[in-house]
């Protein structure tokens, strides 16, 4: 049944993310600045330049690359690069696992910062401790992701030796502790939504009636908080969660420049920079259906965590 | 378990929120005041090299020190506020009004409408956001323009979201089947019995957008297409401070927290107003 | 006569709010044996539900309370604020659907306290729990027993919500409004089945409700509250048959009973006194149309009259003679 | 609990996403790179002006001086190290895996292709050429060719090669390779149009290859340094040349071994290298580092051996760190101030003229290179043949620009943009300039683009003020020189100047035809006088080239045109 869901919400989906593309298409087209000459430079003369647009089939007027676009997508040819001159597909699969390890990681992170932070904020609502809780994510809102980065990498990463200083590493236990920085970082900069939501959902859920029936029974107050409280409150957050994660599919490339992994964020802008075409529609294109995979995902779980919620 | 000794308590916890709003505003006062006495309050211009004394550290007569051009810290954080809070509340009015207006009317009339509105929304949300903003700083250049565009076009999504959901659920109340009734237009219904009903969401939504547009700007000037030079704004500080991080740490971290404080004004703002305004 | 498993003595209950102080209850003492029902009786703001948290032990953070509570001669912790119920009290509310985790199976629910508070093993709390779905009427709880409360009926809902209560194995569980969101029909057998369990278990059942009718065919014993203590207390037979205070002569003149016909319904002026600003003197005075002089001050606490009836009216007796607009129905 | 804050998220992923681009700039700024000049191919100095490059470092392509270092023979070789570095007692260890973090990735592993610096420093040291610029930048040596000699007429070159020089598969190197690459390059590589002057190569025994060129051409050697021209077995030794390219087989140090993009390139010892006991390191791994700061905490945390694209204003604080060296080689380049010479005013001598009197070089150089670098007085940097040090370049003087301005067509000011490529260190520098022209009544607004833009647009001359500037790839000026005086040259609109003086244009074609070199330093004089006076390039600083590296690497050097010798460095580790 889930699966039937599944393909109808990408059904759904795929309209949207081909009007996407077009529109980049399009866009990266029109916006001034020629591939050939960027790519040659200025001394390459006439005759290169013609070949290259030859080549590339840049002389054919707009709508004719369009289609012949959509014609290779059709077939799952994403184009090739003009600057790697390799497939988009080969290029992109590389660079595929750390995006998603990131943004799976800084989800993670995020929660981990927010459950702590937003139950001491909802138990002692409108007190010290949850001003002080609505204060620091500020924090992580105003701070850009660079600046704490780096913050990381000079004072944690450079004093513990098994923590890498950036890189992505070779082997996966490796990767994934590279990963922790960078995922800190993002997460920080998530942590402000997650905290906000779970908070104000927790302040609600802990008045509902439910809530007086499990402390009649003489639970322990931190079961009550577990099973019945933060059971209920952390479904809301679920959705915010997902939201955030969805946005920062096409946009880790901070993150990926200061720890130096090898994203799809950076592919993506040396790719609008040098025109790269391919690249930019092809990336288009993936973090279209990336966002919808997660936010699909985000709906799965929250329908995983409550029942009241059909797949419909 | 609804008795009236917990609404009671609920009530006591909601009346001490309203310091929320005052302090906000304080906060925000303040920063608009300096913005705005800046020029009384540091003899130095904005804009003055002085090449003998670059990247001074904060002294008595440089409060915080000088960048690498030799201006004064303190002077070019004061008039960036100017700049800064402008691009910040300019660049969410529009998305603001498009957002909420459309919103309201995808919830309120559904079908062919809504349909659309969502398909819009859905597809921006999955669009590489800095494609766009670099196609626009190409065909219009860098500064505010390009940034109150890219805001205009992208920002809305959100507002159109939490209207549309908010009109969605209103609809079904009973006022509105009342409004109906008595034979009022849709427009009269929706902009006159909806939209008051349900405009909490949106404003205090608006009030963390407005800090997030400031960092937005902050992250542009970072990738070069924020506000050219040598207009003071606390994006271009960030980022032009960035690679003296290890030496002349300030010049990155003040203008970050002068980001940190805007926003928590703003924000402490909107948990007040959505307190105030929420119906008890 | 066994110990009594509930003694409340004197229970006074303040609330802080941004409205000045609310004297929930103000001066309220009552004893419930095992195997009794008692019953509560008032209209809405009188303070029953702040009175039953308050056996309950979780007063919320804004309440201070004086006096004592008792159950099975155990103090009752009054602190406000407090996140564990005592032990041996439980609580059936009113609305099955708000009172039930939503995202949780009814049958996890009910083992949850035998799990969790008796320290019984996954396999024996699952049985427990059948057990009690059996004793409290639901059919074929073992394929229940994985529902969600959205996929029961409300009937079945409060039925679960009595498991729950026995589920923790009290000496006495409290009811507030338990059948009110309930169709007569499902009411009839809720009623039943707490006369049963009562019966079978020795558990004592405090029932409040503003509900006569349901008091009389339930509880052995019933007090009337308003604005924050008892106006009078005694048996069903003596308070409803030989009403000794004008309050209760206005609540059962506003009962409408259905075998006489249209008798015309008296309700009675006025509203609840608000809790915050409460003058001295008899709180019904400006209500009640027996009121004198010397009702305006002094403290009017429950006085016994005998052994079965007491009342905290001053002029008891200027009602011995005039009998309730009709006689209720005994049960 | 509505909580799609879609637009909450936007501005923390702007927060968390957009940076970047500064990545592809921020690294670029002074890169050393020195960009051989091969004739043709365009300008760039690592510090972009004209290009912003960033991303490609510099589009215009700085390619390499090509090979290396190579006097004439082995002896010089060493003669060229004991100098460069101190001889341990015990002489270089072997072994150890050499980790090079630089800020941006290669393009492509086939020379044609290769327009990058970047990628043209990995490509060094796989391929090799004919001949290579000395260590000082200011000569050609031979390196995979022994000897040379020109015809009379200066139209045919007999080129003898280096005996006992193997691929790395084994297959001795002949005069068929040679003929093979350089045709290829002609014909395919990007930049071949370096070699157009050849008109027939021909390899009368496996030893010996004759050029012969159309018409004389003094930079011919320079130009054979060219990366472009790299050595590479005939017919990609059976491959089909995608499949060559997979795995490419050069004379070079190292051979490839592997590519994750984005990540590192590795290549290995080559064993068959024909200078004996070279390289010492295993293997060489250049990571993809593209923050700046991140480069340096890899370094100081010993992840990484050497750090490129150091920013100046860190080189000395990171030089005190113990165990870790940070300075700079000396670097071929020059950034200068250029005009639309086809529109007003700036067509107008007077102006330009007005506007170099009021810059203050010194001022600039101080306080934009943090003394890594002085201010420049000609167009060709000093470290480059030909440079003139006594050239007449106008003195910075205010009461002067006044005067100039008086006797120009807008003698009470004007307004006008300056384009500037966005990364250090342009824009502080153009932001002086700014200063220093206000109170001239010279109103600058400051257009920043994106690198990727920049060339693009000088080149349809949509400017009116521009940052450029320019890195020697091979030691010779004609190329860098042609390309900015030369209108017809390359298309290059004498580097999109529009600048059109007969005087200039005769003397530029005299420099590429004269073989004496006391003859071509007058005429490279008078070129540089001639700029000087008539200033369609105001020059402003010149730039050296920032490293960092830890003191486990022993016997690291660049050559003034940007290359690394690695076969020299070996670790102590």
């Amino acid at each position: 049944m889930a699966l039937r869901y599944f393909l109808r919400r990408l059904l759904r989906m795929i309209p949207v993310i081909l009007g996407m593309t077009i529109i980049v298409f399009f866009m990266i087209h029109l916006v001034p600045g020629d591939p050939a000459r960027t790519l040659l430079g200025p001394r390459a003369p006439a005759e290169a330049i013609d070949a290259f647009n030859l080549r590339w089939g840049f002389d054919r007027p707009l709508h004719e690359q369009f289609l012949s676009f959509l014609g290779g997508l059709v077939q799952g040819d994403l184009g090739t690069s003009l600057s790697y001159n390799v497939p988009t597909t080969e290029l992109v699969t590389g660079r595929f696992t750390p995006t998603l390890l990131l943004l799976a990681i800084s989800g993670l992170f995020a929660m981990v910062i927010s459950l702590p932070l937003a139950v001491v904020a909802a138990l002692r609502e409108e007190r010290t401790p949850d001003h002080v809780v609505r204060v620091i994510p500020m924090l992580g809102l105003g701070l850009p992701a660079f600046w704490v980065g780096i913050l990381l990498l000079t004072f944690v990463a450079l004093r513990v030796d098994w923590l890498p200083v950036g890189g992505y590493g070779a082997t996966w236990p490796d990767r994934l502790i590279a990963m922790i920085l960078p995922g800190l970082t993002v997460a920080i900069g998530i942590a402000p939504f997650t905290i906000r939501s779970l908070r104000s959902s927790l302040i609600e859920v802990m008045e509902a009636d439910y809530i007086a029936t499990a402390r009649a029974k003489g639970l322990a107050g931190v079961r009550v908080l577990w099973a019945h409280g933060l059971r209920n409150a952390v479904i809301p957050t679920v959705t915010v969660l997902g939201v955030n994660l969805g946005w920062l599919v096409g946009n880790t490339l901070i993150v990926e420049k200061v720890f130096a992994l090898p994203g799809l964020g950076a592919l993506m802008i040396d790719a609008v920079l040098e025109r790269d075409f391919a690249v930019v529609q092809g990336l288009a294109l993936i973090f279209g259906l990336l966002v919808v995979l997660v936010n699909l995902l985000a709906d799965v779980v929250r329908a995983s965590l409550d029942p009241r919620v059909q797949l419909s | 378990m609804t008795t009236p000794s917990r609404s009671e308590s609920r009530k006591a916890v909601r009346g001490r929120r309203s310091y929320s709003l005052m302090i906000g505003t304080g906060l925000l006062g303040v920063i608009v005041l300096a913005a705005i006495l800046a020029p009384w309050i540091t003899p130095y211009d904005p804009l003055a090299h002085d090449l003998d004394t670059i990247l001074a550290p904060p002294s008595s007569d440089h409060l915080l020190g000088t960048d690498h051009l030799g201006r004064d810290v303190w002077t070019r954080l004061l008039y960036a506020a100017r700049l800064d809070l402008l691009i910040g509340v300019g660049a969410v009015i529009t998305p603001f009004l498009t957002g909420t207006l459309l919103g309201a009317v995808a919830g309120y009339y559904g079908g062919r409408i809504d349909l659309a509105v969502s398909a819009a929304t859905d597809m921006l949300m999955a669009f590489p956001y800095y494609v766009l903003i670099i196609a626009l700083v190409f065909s219009l250049g860098p500064g505010i323009p390009s940034i109150f565009i890219a805001m205009a076009i992208v920002a809305w999504v959100s507002y159109a979201r939490i209207v549309r959901g908010e009109v969605l659920s209103a609809r079904g109340q009973q006022y509105v089947m009342a409004a109906k009734t008595l034979g009022y237009t849709d427009l009269r219904i929706i902009v006159r019995h909806i939209l008051p009903n349900v405009i909490t969401q949106p404003v205090t939504y608006a009030m963390s957008d407005i800090v997030v547009i400031i960092v937005g700007v902050v992250t542009l000037s970072y990738l070069g297409l924020g506000v050219p030079p040598p207009t003071p704004d606390w994006g271009s500080m960030i980022a032009s401070g960035q690679s003296f991080m290890t030496t002349q740490w300030q010049l990155s971290t003040i203008p970050g927290i002068a980001v940190v404080i805007v926003g928590l004004s703003f924000s402490l703002i909107g948990d007040g107003l959505t307190h105030r305004l929420r119906p008890e | 006569m066994t110990a009594p498993v509930l003694q409340v003595r004197d229970l006074q209950v303040r609330l802080s709010s941004p409205r000045g102080v609310v004297h929930a209850v103000r001066g309220v003492s009552f004893d419930v044996e095992a195997g009794h029902t008692h019953g509560i009786v008032g209209e809405s703001g009188s303070g029953k539900t702040t009175l039953l948290r308050a056996i309950l032990g979780l007063l919320p953070s804004n309440a201070t309370a004086g006096g004592t509570i008792s159950v099975s001669s155990r103090q009752v912790p009054l602190a406000g604020g407090r996140a564990k119920a005592v032990d041996g009290v439980s609580i059936v509310f009113q609305e099955p659907m708000t009172a039930l985790n939503p995202v949780v199976r009814v049958g996890l629910q009910i083992s949850e306290a035998p799990r969790f508070k008796l320290g019984l093993g996954r396999r024996d709390a699952r049985n427990r729990a059948l057990e009690l779905m059996r004793l409290v009427g639901i059919p074929d709880p073992v394929r229940r027993f994985d529902a969600y409360p959205h996929e029961l009926s409300g009937g079945f809902s409060q039925r679960v919500l009595i498991a729950i209560a026995l589920s923790a194995e009290p000496k006495i569980i409290l009811c507030d409004e338990p059948t009110t969101a309930l169709d007569v029909t499902v009411q009839d057998q809720i009623l039943k089945l707490f006369r049963r369990i009562s019966e079978e278990t020795g558990v004592a059942i405090v029932y409040v409700t503003h509900d006569l009718a349901v008091v009389a065919q339930t509880c052995r014993t019933v007090s009337v509250m308003y604005a924050g203590q008892f106006l009078e207390s005694g048996t069903i037979d003596a308070v409803f048959g030989r009403p000794r205070h004008p309050y209760t002569l206005g609540l059962l003149a506003a009962v409408p009973d259905v075998s006489h016909g249209r008798t015309p319904l008296v309700a009675i002026p006025g509203s609840p006194p608000d809790l915050v600003s409460l003058a001295g003197g008899c709180p019904f005075l400006p209500r009640c149309s027996y009121g004198r002089e010397e009702c305006a001050d002094g403290v009017f606490s429950l006085r016994s009259l005998n052994r079965h009836q007491s009342t905290a009216c001053i002029r008891s007796d200027a009602l011995s003679g005039s009998a309730p607009a009709r006689e209720a129905e005994a049960s | 609990m509505n909580l799609l804050k879609k637009r909450g998220t936007i501005g923390l992923a702007l927060l968390v996403a957009l940076s970047l681009i500064a990545a592809a700039c921020g690294g670029e700024d002074e890169e050393e790179t020195a960009t051989t000049e091969a004739a043709a191919v365009t300008t760039t100095a690592a510090a972009p002006e004209t290009t912003a490059a960033p991303a490609d470092d510099d589009m215009a392509d700085d390619d390499m001086a090509d090979d290396d270092m190579a006097d004439d023979d082995m002896a010089d070789d060493d003669m060229a190290d004991d100098d460069m570095m101190e001889e341990d007692p015990d002489g270089p260890k072997r072994g150890g895996d050499l980790i090079f973090a630089r800020h941006r990735d290669n393009t492509t592993l086939d020379p044609g292709a290769a327009v990058e610096t970047d990628t043209i420093y990995v490509l060094d040291h796989i391929f090799e050429t004919l001949f290579a610029t000395s260590a000082d930048g200011a000569s050609v040596d031979p390196w995979l060719a022994s000897d040379y000699e020109v015809s009379d007429d200066g139209k045919s070159w007999t080129v003898t090669l280096r005996e006992g020089v193997v691929f790395s598969n084994g297959q001795p190197m002949t005069s068929a390779d040679v003929k093979f690459s350089i045709q290829r390059a002609i014909d395919e590589a990007a930049f071949g149009f370096l070699l157009s002057a050849i008109e027939s190569i021909e390899t009368p025994d496996d030893m010996t290859v004759v050029f012969n060129t159309s018409f004389p051409w003094a930079p011919f050697l320079a130009d054979l340094s060219v990366w472009a021209a790299a050595i590479m077995p005939a017919d990609y030794a059976g491959m089909s040349a995608e499949e060559f390219f997979e795995n490419p087989i050069g004379t070079g140090p190292f051979l490839f071994d592997e590519w994750v993009p984005g990540e590192y390139i590795r290549l290995v010892r080559n064993d068959n290298y024909w200078q004996e006991g070279k390289p010492y390191v295993d293997s060489v791994t250049w990571t993809q580092v593209p923050d700046d700061n991140t480069r340096i905490l890899q370094l100081e945390g010993g992840q990484a051996h050497i750090a490129q694209n150091v920013p100046l204003n860190l080189l000395d604080s990171l030089n005190e760190k113990e165990g870790i060296t940070a300075t700079t080689f000396p670097a071929t380049t020059v950034y200068w101030v250029s005009f639309n010479t086809t529109i007003e005013p700036f067509n107008d001598r007077h102006v330009r003229r007005a506007i170099a009197h009021a810059i203050d070089q010194d001022a600039i150089s101080n306080a934009a290179l943090f003394g890594h670098g002085g201010p420049a007085c000609s167009v060709i940097s000093p470290a480059v043949p030909f440079h003139d040090p006594d050239t007449p370049c106008l003195e910075s003087n205010m009461d002067l620009a006044r005067a100039e301005l008086a006797q120009s067509s807008v003698p009470d000011g004007f307004s006008a943009e300056y384009l500037v490529g966005d990364q250090s260190p342009n824009l502080p520098i153009v932001e002086i300039i700014q200063g220093q022209l206000a109170p001239l009544g010279i109103d600058i607004s400051i257009r920043t683009i994106d690198p990727g833009q920049f060339y693009s647009t000088i080149f349809v001359f949509d400017y009116e003020i521009a940052f450029t500037g320019w890195t020697m790839d091979i030691p010779d000026p004609d190329q860098k020189i042609s390309f900015m005086f030369d209108p017809e040259l390359g298309g290059g609109d004498s580097y999109s100047t529009g600048y059109n003086n007969p005087e200039m244009i005769e003397l530029v074609r005299a420099g590429q035809t004269t073989f004496a070199d006391a003859d071509r330093a007058q005429i490279y004089a008078d070129i540089q006088a001639l700029n000087a006076e008539e200033v369609p390039f105001i020059p402003l600083v010149v730039l050296d080239a920032p490293f960092a590296w830890s003191d486990s690497v022993k016997g690291l050097w660049v050559n003034p045109v940007g290359k690394r010798h690695l076969e020299d460095v070996w670790l102590d580790e």
